[in-house]
């Protein structure tokens, strides 16, 4: 683990976006203790309050602390979107696994419905979720991981079969080894990188996907601060107060970027035979 | 029996000639130019093309081109004649006279007479129809024609307000055979007797209607062509007309008015209206049927504040009850100043020492219910107010929490009388009985206004109702909001309607400076 | 005479993170016009960067130090690009190791020969397209005018290899480099691959830069050879005399190291019971599908047996089913037919118990992919004494047996080197005590002084615990070396199952001789 | 290409859309509040609500309305709109039609751009140039599209006045200025595209570039231009063909927030609009047929990439 990190740091990429990443992840720990006033708190002469002193990013349409709120919000934006992710990797890698070790007509069936299921958007497809269970983060997180499941079965299913592929499954079954030992053992921890990998690029997938949601009413509901939901909030004030949405902008960006950053990286540390 | 023309100024008149409405002379300052086309633009679709079935303003704008009433309501709430030319009512105000138009043609060529006039109230009233009007056009009994030109309409119960509530969106008058065929044929195309014919409809994207020579007054409408295009982003609607894509805009975002107001060849248009929004008490149920609680509430609200939490500014404090300026039997209350540590007092005395816990649910459409929510969240907090604001999907909140719920965010149109408001929503047999109030003694002054022709006396009437209501609190009316809109400058005749609902685009013509479009 | 191609002093280095690493050192080379320089050397000796450093095709990080590179007099150091784009090609033709990615896989065979003409001898693409069918025909192509419009993925190794080697020869260069032109081949293919090359030098008589890690093979189509080791030439001699009186200690072992079938590594006979067979066994491949598909047979009707201590070398080109053979014995394919073990027949991997497992032990050929890549050599070897019984204890004399330092136990796969990762999977099949072990191409990627200790270590593991090995391969020579007797495979089917004295006799299938006569065997 | 290669693939497309008509008829009949809620909406009375839900078909069992559903669309037929009356098929065929010419807009913008994008941050890797696109790529990616939607409305439709911010003219009406409206929406979708497949273009084009035959082609002393057109690029570009497709999925998805925007009465905002209003049959259409043009454009995908490249043979 200590080497893979020490890996990574030294790919530029991967430096970089662990750097963001503590970043982000230390705000969502203290974000809200530290933020200079209760994000929710309204105050009638502040609104539309231009960044200065009082305000460092401004105020929005009820004079609530950009700032306050952006500080509050990553606790909820950020874990939200990795949850959203790592549900819909689970699901989609056990689906994918299972497949990938039914092998033959089950597999062929499973991944054909996988495709069918892949063919309606995933926004579309998380659009009729949230519409059905009830809007709210909770729902939004269950919608985005439903719409992520079938691409991460996908992937997952692939690399399971590349792996069952390789001689030291053979070499396991030629042994005489038990199926748990040889998936647990033997696959899973090679199909964990490239699962890993293109969890952490679809997590800033999911935090656009998040705002998107939140931009059609459809996320996170006021006065929640979340991110997303600041940034569909100050859209239409756009003319009027543009660091309302410059902000939590920038801040749903440089996580998106940050953890893209970091998939590249660890694509790069996690090869374990590329030694130099 | 005595003929009643309700205006402001209560004069007692038949309906005056359609050329010589009073409105109409005073907005034309230069005689009116004909042609063009006017394009204006409306944020949500029009989704339904029948006029006895519309229930948004893009879809009354629309069935306005096409249809006409038996009389229509001017800016200052008035009833003006349209099919209909002249009205009275008995002295008992339970049976009215309308006579018609004579020598008005469908679109289809067909005449429009009495007939029609009877097969169309009858198919509003019919409960399988679905019409909004049914609610909504008074206690009409029954419609029965006299003649080709005279109908008569027999009420349930006395009522002034007729000839006012006949103008109603929905009420609109449809060709008697297609009413016995089923009305389905209304969901494509238009037959209509109004001032422009159907040319195409695309409910998502744009409905174009071109002007109807046939129509009943030959100088009318101005221009050849409307073009309704649908815009559902407010940013975009508003860089649209700015840019002179459109001429007119039906309706503004507040978040976008300033921006209007400073652009160049562009004129914004504002009209305090008694649009409004509250927040709904179950007064049936506990916690609501202690009316401490819910002063408490009232107590709590900064209603100058909430103008510009909610309204951005461009709108007026609500003290209470549904009645603002913008109607006729307005009553000046002293607003209603906000005082926690009262507020917190009347909570205790309600058996709420410790503050209280509620959820209060708001649908997503429009935002502005949000707002509202979370503005009280936060005003209310400092007295012991706890409140978690829930919002939901338009269509799960009409299903599960609209008239059911004890809690929750409203939002309404201004209506044409102070009758129709009350009865609407807040008498013991009101349509939508939102909050279960039930006060008898609104009612009786609601029902009494109702059958009172003296100004005078009704003006006390509708007094003493609303000072209940202020005292009451069934619900909390913090803020009315002023009706926004905006026009290339060369547009001309058009003048925002407070009602919200109509648009009077018969009476609109391009002046110098419009673009010539095809 | 001014030599076609002069090394003078050239020294290379890469520069890495961990420093520079010199790749040549001081390295002086001639080749005399008409006259062929074979170099040999193993992985990582330095041999393909000369081949590039005389291309002037070196990577971003390599570093010049000194020497001169001439071509018939001229520096190719000092040329631009735009000159040396006229010399590659033109002067110089390379031919490459894998003709299966040396072609572009989108572009017709045509286009590929033709485009060299017109770049360089200035032809209309019509004019370069017929001499590209001459060019095709001289190489011995049949029916070169419809090979033209085919694509590399339409024909087979040998053609590829024939194109790409046309195209060398197109506009008649200087020089030739070949950089292992057969190892990628089929042993018969590779040789009629070197015919032709004999041919074409004798009728052109071009000058030649011939790159191996096979000394045997080089000593057959160069005059002169030389040895090259971590950069450094240790011997350049005649080819003949190279073989018989190599000079340098390096040298001496590469020589001691090249299998000779006359030269028996195995003298004692086969004995004792049966421990495995085959009887009347076929495997299919085939992958089930929702909509259609059908199977594709991969071996059929193989009937063999090996006894307690046999050595039963099994040999055929790749895709004869030699390694279905293996898959099937180790309970990696559904097959037909039965495998007798122990006196039962089983007729699917199902019946395979732990005693068969444990019985039956399999070798990979690459052990990148048959050591996972997660564990740790201790772990790895550990495995089997779990599952079939053993104290851990064993370990360090595990890794002893194969002559590794027990410290490997800590070590991941990727920390060892190609032959010590191949004595790990040796070791692991050890740790099983096992009857049988199939060793599935097990030398086919390790440099030749490597093979030889793995072969050696073979056969003492065998002195010691009397196993057996089916051992398969595509080197006729080592199994000629090594075994009792020999399986020839042929499209799935066994043509030849006889003892390796009568590999000589009249009796043979005609696919079994023409496979001796392909064997390279060093001259002298 | 075998006959029975394409009578699978066909068969699979089929098979999709059973398996998608099943899923969006199963969501359809647990949303939340019905159409007939929605229909009436604040007068709806309990009589007009029965006689709404009868009249549409609400009463009968799940499996019974599905059957009618799917026996009515092998008829071609998709059922009435129950927002507006309107036939849902030929409304949804429509919008179809002009999603799909700002999806076919968008790629051929998108590869006009991403193409030379990538091909130059290969060839300069590490340099300026790839890191500036690198950079573009992960902001086209991270960013939402309705923020950049707004931005770029901001700039080119209310700042610089280049395009109208807004509204559809349909081509047939005016060509031009048809055109111009559609100049936002598709740049905005072909940004986050642009951002994407320039990123693929540039690692396909580096992985080509190590490969052997390109080696072979240097050493072949082929100009350094010539080496990179007539042999890297079309290599490169292939399994491109692939990844657009799967794109397909996403920008369908993409454009249900770029048609809401820019008020584009394409297949996304029917979409948006009969989810709101619980038009289940819009729903269902509409869906379906989003699903069809995905599991179509995946074929003709295959198809394209099969005939570019030889070595892909189906059977």
């Amino acid at each position: 683990m200590t080497d893979v990190v020490f890996r990574l740091l030294r790919t530029p990429q991967g430096a970089m976006g662990l750097v963001i990443l503590v970043l982000i992840a230390a705000i969502c720990a203290i974000g809200p203790d530290i933020a200079p006033v209760d994000p929710e708190k309204i105050d009638f002469l502040g609104r539309f309050r231009v960044p200065g002193a009082a305000h460092p990013f401004g105020a929005d349409q009820l004079g609530r602390d950009v700032l306050s709120r952006l500080l509050a919000g990553a606790r909820t934006t950020v874990p939200m979107a990795v949850a959203a992710t790592l549900l819909g990797t689970l699901s989609g890698a056990v689906i994918g696994t299972v497949s990938a070790y039914l092998g033959g007509r089950w597999d062929e069936a499973i991944m054909r419905t996988i495709d069918a299921v892949m063919a309606i958007p995933g926004l579309l497809m998380a659009l009729l979720v949230v519409n059905t269970l009830g809007k709210g983060s909770l729902n939004a997180t269950l919608a985005i991981a439903v719409a992520f499941a079938p691409g991460m079965a996908r992937v997952t299913r692939s690399v399971s079969l590349a792996a069952r592929r390789q001689d030291y499954v053979s070499a396991a079954i030629a042994r005489g080894e038990g199926g748990a030992w040889i998936v647990f053992r033997e696959m899973l921890p090679n199909v964990v990188a490239p699962v890993v990998i293109e969890t952490t690029i679809r997590v800033a997938f999911a935090v656009a996907l998040f705002a998107t949601l939140s931009f059609l009413g459809l996320g996170a509901q006021p006065p929640a601060s979340d991110w997303g939901l600041m940034v569909a909030e100050a859209r239409p004030f756009l003319h009027q107060a543009p660091w309302m949405l410059v902000a939590p902008g920038a801040a749903i960006a440089l996580t998106a970027i940050g953890f893209n950053l970091l998939g590249d990286g660890l694509r790069d540390a996690l090869n374990p035979r590329d030694e130099r | 029996m005595i003929h009643l023309h309700p205006t402001r100024r209560g004069v007692l008149a038949a309906g005056a000639a359609a050329t010589m409405l009073p409105w109409a002379a005073r907005a034309q300052t230069a005689a009116p130019k004909r042609g063009g086309t006017l394009r204006i633009s409306v944020d949500q679709a029009v989704g339904v093309l029948n006029p006895l079935l519309t229930r948004v303003n893009p879809e009354y704008l629309v069935a306005e081109l096409l249809y006409s009433g038996l009389t229509r309501l001017a800016p200052d709430m008035s009833a003006e004649p349209d099919l209909a030319q002249s009205w009275a009512g008995n002295a008992e105000l339970t049976e009215w006279i309308f006579k018609l138009r004579p020598g008005v043609t469908f679109h289809d060529g067909s005449a429009c007479t009495a007939k029609d006039v009877v097969a169309s109230f009858t198919a509003i009233l019919d409960p399988k129809t679905a019409s909004p009007g049914r609610n909504n056009v008074g206690p009409v009994a029954q419609v029965t024609a006299v003649d080709d030109t005279t109908v008569r309409f027999t009420l349930k119960a006395a009522f002034a307000d007729l000839p006012v509530t006949l103008a109603y969106t929905n009420a609109k008058i449809v060709p008697a055979a297609l009413v016995a065929s089923g009305l389905e044929r209304l969901s494509r195309s238009a037959v209509g007797t109004g001032p422009f014919k159907l040319v195409s409809y695309e409910p998502d994207r744009q409905v174009v209607v071109a002007r109807n020579d046939a129509f009943y007054d030959p100088a009318r409408p101005y221009v050849d062509r409307v073009e309704v295009v649908v815009y559902p982003d407010a940013t975009a609607e508003a860089s649209a007309l700015i840019s002179g894509d459109t001429d007119l805009m039906s309706a503004a975002a507040a978040s976008e008015f300033a921006r209007l107001s400073s652009s160049d060849g562009v004129t914004a248009l504002r009209v305090p209206s008694g649009q409004f929004l509250n927040i709904n008490m179950g007064c049936d149920k506990k916690p609501f049927s202690d009316v401490r609680l819910r002063q408490a509430l009232a107590l709590t609200v900064d209603r100058e504040a909430m103008v510009g939490f909610v309204a951005q500014g461009y709108g007026t404090p609500g003290n209470d009850t549904p009645i603002n300026p913008a109607y006729r039997f307005y009553e000046a209350l002293p607003l209603r100043p906000a005082q926690i540590a009262q507020a917190k007092t009347l909570l205790a005395q309600a058996g709420f020492p410790d503050g209280i816990d509620l959820t209060l649910v708001a649908s997503d459409t429009p935002a502005t219910r949000t707002q509202l929510g979370i503005a009280v969240r936060e005003m209310a907090k400092p007295a012991g107010f706890r409140i978690d604001v829930q919002t939901m999907p338009h269509a799960t909140y009409l299903d599960q929490v609209w008239k059911k719920g004890s809690f929750y965010v409203g939002f309404y149109n201004m209506q044409a009388t102070a009758d129709a408001i009350f009865s609407l929503l807040y008498t013991s047999d009101a349509a939508w009985n939102e909050t279960r109030w039930n006060f008898p003694e609104f009612d009786r002054l609601v029902d009494e206004a109702r059958v009172t022709t003296d100004e005078a006396k009704r003006r006390t009437l509708y007094g003493q109702a609303q000072t209940l209501m202020h005292d009451q609190v069934p619900s909390v009316i913090p803020v009315f909001f002023d009706l926004l809109a905006a026009q290339r400058s060369y547009v001309q005749g058009y003048k925002l309607h407070p009602r919200g609902a109509v648009f009077r685009l018969d009476w609109v013509w391009l002046g110098t400076g419009a673009p010539k479009r095809s | 005479m001014i030599p076609i191609l002069d090394i003078d002093g050239y020294t290379l280095e890469y520069r890495t993170r961990a420093g520079a690493v010199r790749v040549l050192d001081e390295v002086s080379l001639q080749i005399a016009p008409g006259q062929v320089l074979g170099l040999v050397g193993e992985s990582g000796s330095g041999k393909s960067s000369l081949a590039w450093a005389v291309m002037r095709h070196l990577p971003g990080n390599a570093q010049e130090l000194s020497g001169a590179i001439r071509l018939d007099g001229e520096d190719l150091r000092s040329m631009g690009a735009r000159q040396l784009e006229a010399v590659r090609g033109r002067r110089i033709g390379m031919v490459f190791q894998d003709p299966a990615t040396s072609l572009n896989p989108t572009l017709s065979l045509g286009r590929q020969v033709a485009e060299v003409l017109a770049r360089h001898r200035g032809m209309s693409a019509a004019a370069a397209w017929q001499a590209g069918i001459e060019a095709l025909r001289h190489v011995d192509l049949r029916d070169p005018a419809a090979l033209m419009r085919r694509y590399p993925h339409e024909v087979s190794g040998g053609e590829k290899q024939r194109v790409i080697i046309a195209t060398a020869f197109a506009c008649r260069p200087e020089l030739i480099i070949f950089d292992e032109p057969t190892t990628a081949l089929d042993v018969i293919t590779g040789a009629r691959i070197l015919e032709l090359f004999r041919r074409l030098r004798e009728e052109t008589g071009v000058a030649g830069l011939y790159i191996s890690h096979d000394l045997a093979l080089v000593s057959r189509v160069a005059e002169r050879v030389a040895v090259i080791r971590r950069g450094q030439v240790v011997e350049q001699a005649d080819a003949r005399r190279i073989f018989r009186a190599p000079t340098h200690d390096y040298t001496r072992a590469l020589v001691q190291a090249v299998p000779r079938p006359e030269r028996r590594l195995v003298t004692d006979g086969p004995g004792g019971p049966t421990v495995l067979a085959a009887r009347g066994l076929g495997v299919a491949y085939g992958r089930a599908r929702l909509f259609g598909g059908k199977p594709v047979m991969g071996a059929r009707g193989v009937d063999l047996e090996l006894r307690r201590g046999e050595i039963l070398g099994v040999v055929g080109e790749s895709g004869s089913g030699k390694s279905t053979l293996a898959r099937a014995f180790s309970g990696l394919a559904r097959f037909t037919g039965a495998v007798v073990f122990e006196g039962r027949a089983l007729a699917s991997p199902r019946q395979m118990d732990r005693a068969y497992r444990r019985a039956v032990q399999i070798v990979f050929q690459h052990p990148d992919a048959s050591l996972n890549p997660r564990h740790r050599v201790g772990a790895l070897l550990a495995r089997p004494l779990r599952l079939y019984g053993g104290a851990m204890a064993e370990l360090p004399r595990l890794l002893e047996q194969v002559r590794l330092p027990p410290d490997y136990a800590r070590r991941y796969p990727h920390q060892l080197s190609g032959g010590e990762k191949q004595r790990v999977a040796i070791a692991r099949a050890f740790a099983a005590k096992p009857a049988l072990v199939i060793c599935d191409e097990i030398t086919a990627p390790l440099d030749v002084s490597v093979q030889a200790a793995v072969v050696e270590l073979l056969l003492e593991l065998r002195r010691r615990h009397g196993t057996a090995y089916l051992f398969i391969t595509h080197d006729l020579s080592l199994v000629r070396q090594i075994a009792h007797r020999i399986a020839v495979m042929r499209r799935g089917e066994l043509v030849d199952l006889l003892s390796v004295d009568a590999l000589g006799s009249e009796a043979v299938h005609p696919y079994t001789r023409e496979l001796i006569a392909a064997s390279p065997t060093p001259v002298g | 290409m075998s006959a029975s290669w394409l009578i699978r693939r066909i068969l699979l497309i089929a098979y999709t859309l059973l398996v998608v008509s099943l899923l969006v008829f199963g969501i359809t009949q647990v949303l939340p509040a019905d159409a007939a809620v929605m229909l009436l909406g604040e007068n709806a009375t309990p009589a007009a609500l029965a006689a709404v839900r009868a009249k549409l078909g609400l009463g009968d069992p799940a499996w019974l309305q599905y059957w009618h559903w799917l026996a009515a669309l092998l008829r071609g037929d998709f059922g009435m709109s129950m927002r507006t009356g309107q036939p849902v098929g030929p409304t949804m065929l429509v919008a179809l039609s002009r999603s799909l010419l700002l999806a076919a807009l968008a790629l051929a913008l998108m590869l006009v751009f991403a193409v030379p994008l990538g091909l130059a941050a290969a060839l300069r890797r590490g340099k300026p140039i790839d890191l500036a696109a690198g950079i573009v790529s992960y902001l086209g990616v991270s960013l939402p599209e309705f923020v950049t939607a707004t931005l770029l409305l901001l700039l080119l439709a209310d700042r610089l006045h280049w395009l109208p911010a807004t509204g559809y003219v349909p081509l047939t009406d005016n060509p031009v200025d048809g055109l111009r409206h559609l100049g936002l929406p598709v740049l905005t979708v072909s940004l986050v595209l642009i951002a994407h497949v320039s990123r693929m273009v540039r690692s396909e084009t580096i992985d080509v570039l190590h490969s052997d035959y390109i080696r072979a082609a240097r050493l072949k002393g082929l100009s350094p231009r010539r080496v990179l057109f007539g042999h890297a690029v079309r290599n490169a570009l292939l399994p491109v063909i692939t990844i657009v497709a799967l794109d397909v999925g996403y920008l369908l998805g993409g454009i249900i927030v770029v048609e809401e925007i820019f008020a584009i009465p394409g297949i996304g905002r029917q979409l948006i609009v009969a989810i709101e209003s619980r038009d289940l049959p819009a729903i269902q259409a509409g869906a379906l047929i989003m699903a069809a043009t995905y599991a179509i454009a995946n074929f003709l995908a295959d198809i394209a990439y099969a005939l570019l490249d030889k070595r892909i043979r189906y059977d």
